[in-house]
């Protein structure tokens, strides 16, 4: 089956293929194209795992694709448990949020179109994913990348659409410079950017001192620089602090591609690479890459979390969420839960994915996503509520939904190797718990806030209007109370609920040999046994201290907004300035922009400025000085220097018919001069042998 | 005089009275239609030096496309009516002598030059080992070669279609 | 039996004459003609030094693969720019094709 | 090996193209329920040998002010283009003129000979219809040699040989890759016969518009020239296209008492002919194509679904291996 991968990316990229080029024709059709395709690559993917789950090696593939003298590059495919299990992960996500994208853009004029760029999304993630090489790795990242900025702008006469692609776009891009440096840095030291070779030479050199490259004053071993800049295309695409704006505002593109691209599977890119990579960063001195990593994870955990409880938009706080979540994998990876972390990035995909297709659905029946603009849905959407409920429970850590144990994981780890980052991660999963429960108990409690008559919808772009069209999702006039979404949204709902719920039994402890969980057996790093390093097994305590946490922040939550025991003005009264500072989430975009954009405004003002007023002046005063001069010098021009200047014409007329026919235009006479040149020099060189 | 001898001095005559007709020839057709002989002759003295591949190119690219394509802009231009223009610029008799002395020089190098024997015998599958040659080592110009192509594509394209 | 030198004596005498080709002609098209002669020259020297002198890699064939491909890139442009000044200017000589002339 | 070759080649310049003139007589007439030739000979079997043996008595006419030289050469270079293409058609185990290792690239590279030809017969005949028939001629032939080159490739990329001969032994091909040959097959046929300036694609010689395109002009012999170059560069593309996808002298059983040669050349010029007769049921029944749509076919139609064939059959050579 192994054998077969190679086809799991190329199903999509056909169906790609041909919805680019007849999508319009088969308009109405076209899902099914896409959907097949998926279906397709599904099957393929489920073999390869289950197989990988049955024991067999892992196999690789591969082939010179550019031979450059002694240096080969090589092009090929992967199939290990990371890599399986991602794919299989990947195209059941891909090909649900498929299914639900068939009602939720119903209608639309570009429907072709959307599934195409959904399609070479899916292409370019399987192929990132099974890549061999780093070379082959960054071409599915940037396909991923263009796709993801094709369709934050899907509606594209959205002026807002448009500047969020182009910030998302040009965020990540900071980071894509960074690894491609850091491939470049590979191929330099290496030789190759195969995989296997790599790190194999990585962990040889382990041992030896690895060289060292100064910046500056420093110091810096190679491995680490290398690993560092590497790590610099995940922060992008991974949106972790300082680099996680994009995401927010990338909310703007469609719903499924929110919960399929920015949420479940090409933010998880970054982690996924960085448990790809992990020879590179765990080799290095101290582990000192992975500290990086744990710390940039850590923060973004916290700082997302926090932000996340002062915002109203339902699909901002799930983009802050993601982001937290995605901190939260970063950290486990960092503080060498290497299992850990991956596993967090499959739940994470599962209930994130459901999360944002729920929200779909509710902003899809009450035409808003301010939260505090709902209310009391749960009567209204019940199958929504409920698998809300269940994503809801699974992000916020409760037993024994699978957010639960795949977090545990996460803090055990960090428990055991950096008590800090513990600390800092279990207050960032209180918030998480705290504020995921505000969301439900606006959203789904209490009673309906929405307009009887909502205005136009926010989310209906301009040509739909313009074309006389309802917008796909929102089909149904307005008016009245909410109701459920038809059951081609739904069932994909359900489906990823159930496994919402169920993904985390696999780390329940003893489902693997030897007592330990399914999914430490399966995914494992070899180097840590190396290294004598030991997962630390399953503790109660910890696991009831954070349930602990995690009821608290729903408690919490459940006596402000469900209860209202304590008015949410009073709590920002009493908090002061730490509001409207969360709520502009922590200027940090309003930084950014102050900074490059109206830096790189300023600076082209003042250089237009210096251009106006003082080049500009120059030339005038320049100018005016040489007006002046000349009409003094005019009379004398006139009689004395047009008499001299006459004569020069003169002089030079007549050299100029003296030597007018060597330059006669005629490219033949050239041709002719320099044959005659040539067996000139033929008989110089004959003479000196 | 072998076979081998014997093709050769025919296909060198064929090449040498081809060419001498496609310079000297008043009507363009005619000297459109003398490079094919010549070019033919190209191809066999190829066969001779056992280059089949090359042999097959130059008479798909050579004869069959690039001679058609002249024959081609040559109706579309001027067809037979260059027979009433002056064909030849005036630098005719300086032409001669310089052209004459560059062979003559040429010819007195090239013969006199002791180039060695050769280094290896020929591949045998001739297509097989051109094709590795093109990818293992010198597939940098052939990369280049192929961007050349596209451009000149593009760019032939751009010039002669009619302006709207 | 025939050596080296029968080609090369082929060749340069072929390159000769497209070389006349090029100096005297005045029509566009006929410069080609003896731009294509002198590039077969060029091409029948690669593959004669491949058999005779060089045949690692095939060298000389892959250079006369490229100069085929080259020569149908040059004759394309060049015929395509032949057309459009005979639209313009209702001429394919190239003493006649003097625009920027003063 | 000469002489068998000299009377391969005998046959086919005679043989092969009178044969097929009395075939399309004699199809066009079952086609549309006529009799066709029947008074020369047996039914009408000697019709053809006295067409040529009246063709051979009447003068040769050269129209006012054409180009003496070259009208008298474009018929040659035709038929003679045309017959050069069978040195590399295997017609049965080690019947075979010469087996070329870049065999298939030969055959593309001289069946492109046949445009200058053409080309220059129209020219010379100076005669506006002939010279916009040779043009078109020109022009539609350039555009359907990439294709057919295509295709070309294709079954060179399965087989891992230029060579007829040997592409013949590596038949059949291997099931997986049906798909792509079936494409192969289907873009060569349709390039062929344009190539082949015939019926849906003989705009070159369209009567009503061209009177009879480059060889109006064309009398006695050389008309009779062209028509052998036409009728061989038929058969030979209805032979390769034999050798590359029909699997060449192989048959599914053996004729008991022929021998191998016996038999590959039943089972070879069985299916030539099949294809030829194939052929000619086309041209008989459909109507031709407008210049705009034969260009659409060749550079939107064909051209891309070979390319991608073409990257297909890489793909599944990479894979097979």
């Amino acid at each position: 089956m192994a054998r077969l991968a190679w086809l799991i990316p190329l199903f999509p990229l056909a169906s790609y293929g041909v919805l680019a080029f007849r999508g319009r024709q088969l308009g109405e059709r076209a899902p099914y194209v896409a959907i097949g395709a998926m279906a397709l690559s599904f099957v393929l993917a489920w073999a390869v795992f289950l197989e990988q789950v049955g024991g067999a090696s892992a196999f690789v593939w591969r082939t010179a694709w550019a031979v450059g003298g002694d240096r080969v590059i090589t092009v090929g495919y992967t199939v290990d448990p990371l890599s399986s299990i991602t794919v299989a992960m990947i195209t059941l996500v891909g090909g649900l949020i498929f299914v639900y994208s068939v009602g939720y853009m119903r209608g639309d004029p570009y429907y072709g179109r959307f599934f195409a760029f959904l399609s070479l999304f899916c292409a370019g993630m399987l192929t990132m994913v099974l890549a061999n090489s780093f070379l082959l790795m960054l071409i599915g990242w940037e396909v991923i990348g263009l796709c993801s900025y094709l369709l934050i702008g899907f509606y594209f006469r959205r002026r807002a659409a448009n500047m969020a692609q182009m910030k998302a776009f040009l965020t990540t891009r900071v980071g894509d410079t960074l690894m491609l440096v850091g491939i470049m840095a590979v191929f330099w030291q290496f030789g190759t950017v195969d995989y296997h070779t790599v790190f194999e030479a990585v962990r040889e050199r382990a041992q030896e001192a690895s060289a060292v490259v100064r910046i500056g004053g420093w110091e810096v071993p190679w491995v680490t620089l290398t690993a560092l800049l590497i790590f610099g295309g995940p922060i992008g695409k991974s949106g972790q602090f300082p680099l996680h704006v994009w995401l927010p505002d990338a909310m703007e593109g469609p719903t499924p591609v929110s919960a399929l691209i920015h949420a479940a599977t090409m933010v998880a890119a970054g982690v996924y690479l960085v448990g790809r990579a992990y020879p590179l960063f765990f080799f290095t001195p101290h582990h000192e890459a992975l500290g990086a990593v744990a710390w940039v994870g850590t923060l973004t955990a916290l700082l997302a979390a926090l932000i996340a409880v002062a915002q109203d938009d339902i699909k901002r706080i799930l983009a802050y969420s993601t982001i937290s979540q995605l901190g939260f994998m970063m950290a486990g990876l960092g503080v060498l839960g290497y299992t850990a972390g991956l596993f967090h990035l499959l739940t994470h995909a599962f209930f994130k994915a459901l999360l944002f297709l729920a929200a779909g659905s509710v902003i899809h029946a009450v035409h808003t996503n301010n939260i505090k603009e709902m209310g009391g849905l749960w009567r209204s959407m019940p199958v929504t509520f409920w698998t809300f409920l269940a994503g809801f429970l699974a992000l916020a850590g409760v037993f024994p939904f699978s957010g639960f144990w795949s977090k545990d994981e996460i803090l055990l780890e960090a428990y055991h190797h950096n008590p800090a980052v513990y600390t800092l991660l279990t207050a960032a999963a209180f918030l998480t718990a705290l504020y995921m429960s505000r969301l439900v108990a606006y959203a789904f409690f209490g009673r309906y806030r929405g307009p009887q008559h909502p205005e136009p919808d926010p989310w209906l772009p301009e040509d739909y209007a313009r074309a006389g069209l309802h917008h796909p999702s929102h089909g149904h006039h307005g008016g009245h109370e909410p109701h459920e979404s038809p059951p081609v949204m739904t069932v994909p709902l359900v489906v990823l609920a159930a496994f919402a719920l169920a993904a985390g039994f696999v780390g329940i402890p003893g489902t693997g040999p030897e007592g330990g969980s399914w999914i430490h057996h399966f995914l494992k790093f070899e180097g840590f046994e190396e290294a004598g390093i030991h997962a630390p097994s399953f503790s109660w305590p910890l696991a009831l201290r954070s349930l602990g946490v995690a009821v608290a922040g729903i408690a919490v939550a459940w006596v402000v907004y469900g209860l209202r025991w304590v008015a949410s003005d009073q709590i920002r009264a009493w908090v002061g300035p730490l509001y409207p500072f969360l709520r502009n989430r922590m200027y940090i975009d309003a930084a950014y922009a102050w900074v490059f954009v109206r830096g790189g405004l300023r600076l082209a003002a003042g250089l237009r400025w210096v251009d106006v007023h003082v080049v500009d002046g120059l030339v005038n005063l320049v100018g005016w000085v040489t007006v002046l001069v000349s009409r003094v010098h005019r009379l004398f021009d006139t009689y004395v220097v047009d008499g001299l200047v006459n004569l020069v014409g003169w002089a030079t007329r007549g050299l100029g018919l003296l030597l007018r026919p060597l330059q006669t235009g005629r490219a033949y006479n050239y041709i002719l001069v320099a044959a005659a040149g040539v067996a000139v020099i033929v008989v110089v060189s004959l003479w000196r042998l | 005089m072998n076979a081998e001898a014997l093709a050769f001095y025919a296909l060198a005559a064929m090449v040498l009275v081809g060419g001498g007709l496609v310079v000297q020839s008043r009507n363009l057709v005619h000297a459109a239609v003398s490079l094919v002989p010549t070019l033919l002759g190209v191809a066999g003295l190829y066969v001779l030096l056992h280059a089949e591949f090359v042999t097959a190119i130059q008479i798909l690219i050579y004869v069959g496309a690039i001679t058609v394509l002249i024959l081609f802009v040559i109706l579309l231009t001027e067809g037979a009516t260059g027979l009433r223009v002056r064909q030849r610029n005036e630098q005719v008799p300086l032409a001669l002598l310089v052209c004459g002395g560059l062979a003559v020089l040429l010819l007195g190098v090239l013969v006199r030059v002791p180039w060695g024997p050769a280094a290896g015998p020929l591949p045998p599958y001739n297509p097989g080992a051109v094709g590795r040659s093109f990818l293992m080592p010198y597939v940098l110009a052939f990369e280049v070669t192929s961007l050349v192509i596209l451009a000149s594509l593009v760019g032939a394209i751009v010039i002669a279609r009619r302006e709207e | 039996m025939i050596g080296l030198s029968h080609y090369l004596v082929v060749s340069t005498l072929l390159f000769a004459l497209g070389l006349y080709g090029v100096l005297t002609r005045r029509n566009a098209v006929a410069i080609l003609m003896g731009i294509e002669l002198m590039l077969n020259a060029a091409n029948v020297n690669f593959v004669a030094f491949t058999k005779f002198v060089d045949p690692t890699f095939v060298r000389g064939h892959v250079a006369a693969l490229i100069v085929i491909t080259l020569a149908a890139c040059e004759a394309v442009v060049g015929l395509a720019l032949v057309i459009n000044a005979y639209r313009h200017l209702e001429t394919v000589n190239v003493d006649q094709v003097d625009l920027m002339k003063g | 090996m000469v002489v068998l070759a000299a009377v391969v080649f005998t046959f086919l310049a005679v043989g092969g193209p009178l044969f097929l003139v009395l075939a399309e007589r004699k199809i066009s007439a079952w086609i549309q329920a006529r009799v066709g030739p029947k008074h020369v000979g047996p039914h009408g079997l000697l019709q053809t040998v006295a067409d040529t043996l009246k063709l051979l008595y009447k003068e040769n006419i050269v129209p006012h002010r054409a180009d003496v030289v070259l009208f008298s050469v474009a018929p040659i270079l035709v038929a003679v283009a045309a017959l050069l293409d069978f040195v590399v058609i295997p017609f049965a185990p080690g019947w075979v003129v010469r087996d070329l290792n870049v065999g298939i690239l030969y055959f593309a590279a001289v069946s492109s000979l046949t445009v200058i030809g053409i080309l220059t017969g129209g020219w010379a005949s100076n005669n506006k219809y002939s010279l916009l028939g040779g043009l078109r001629s020109a022009a539609q032939m350039v555009s359907y040699e990439l294709p057919l080159g295509f295709s070309l490739l294709v079954v060179a990329t399965l087989t891992g040989t230029l060579s007829t001969v040997r592409i013949v032994e590596a038949q059949p091909y291997p099931a997986v890759a049906y798909p792509c040959v079936v494409v192969a097959a289907l873009v060569f046929l349709v390039a062929a016969t344009a190539e082949a300036n015939r019926i849906p694609f003989d705009l070159p010689e369209a009567e009503a518009e061209l009177v009879a395109g480059y060889f109006s002009e064309y009398t006695p012999m050389r008309f009779a020239l062209f028509q052998l170059g036409e009728y061989g560069s038929l058969l030979a593309s209805s032979a390769l296209f034999t050798t590359l996808f029909l699997g060449g002298w192989k048959g599914p059983f053996a004729f008991p008492g022929l021998g191998p040669v016996g038999n590959g050349l039943v089972w070879f010029l069985g299916k030539t002919y099949a294809v030829v007769f194939f052929l000619m049921w086309v041209r008989w029944t459909y109507p031709r194509f407008r210049i705009d749509q034969l260009l659409n076919i060749s550079w939107k139609l064909l051209l891309p679904v070979s390319m991608v064939n073409l990257l297909v059959a890489g793909l599944l050579v990479v894979g097979i291996r």
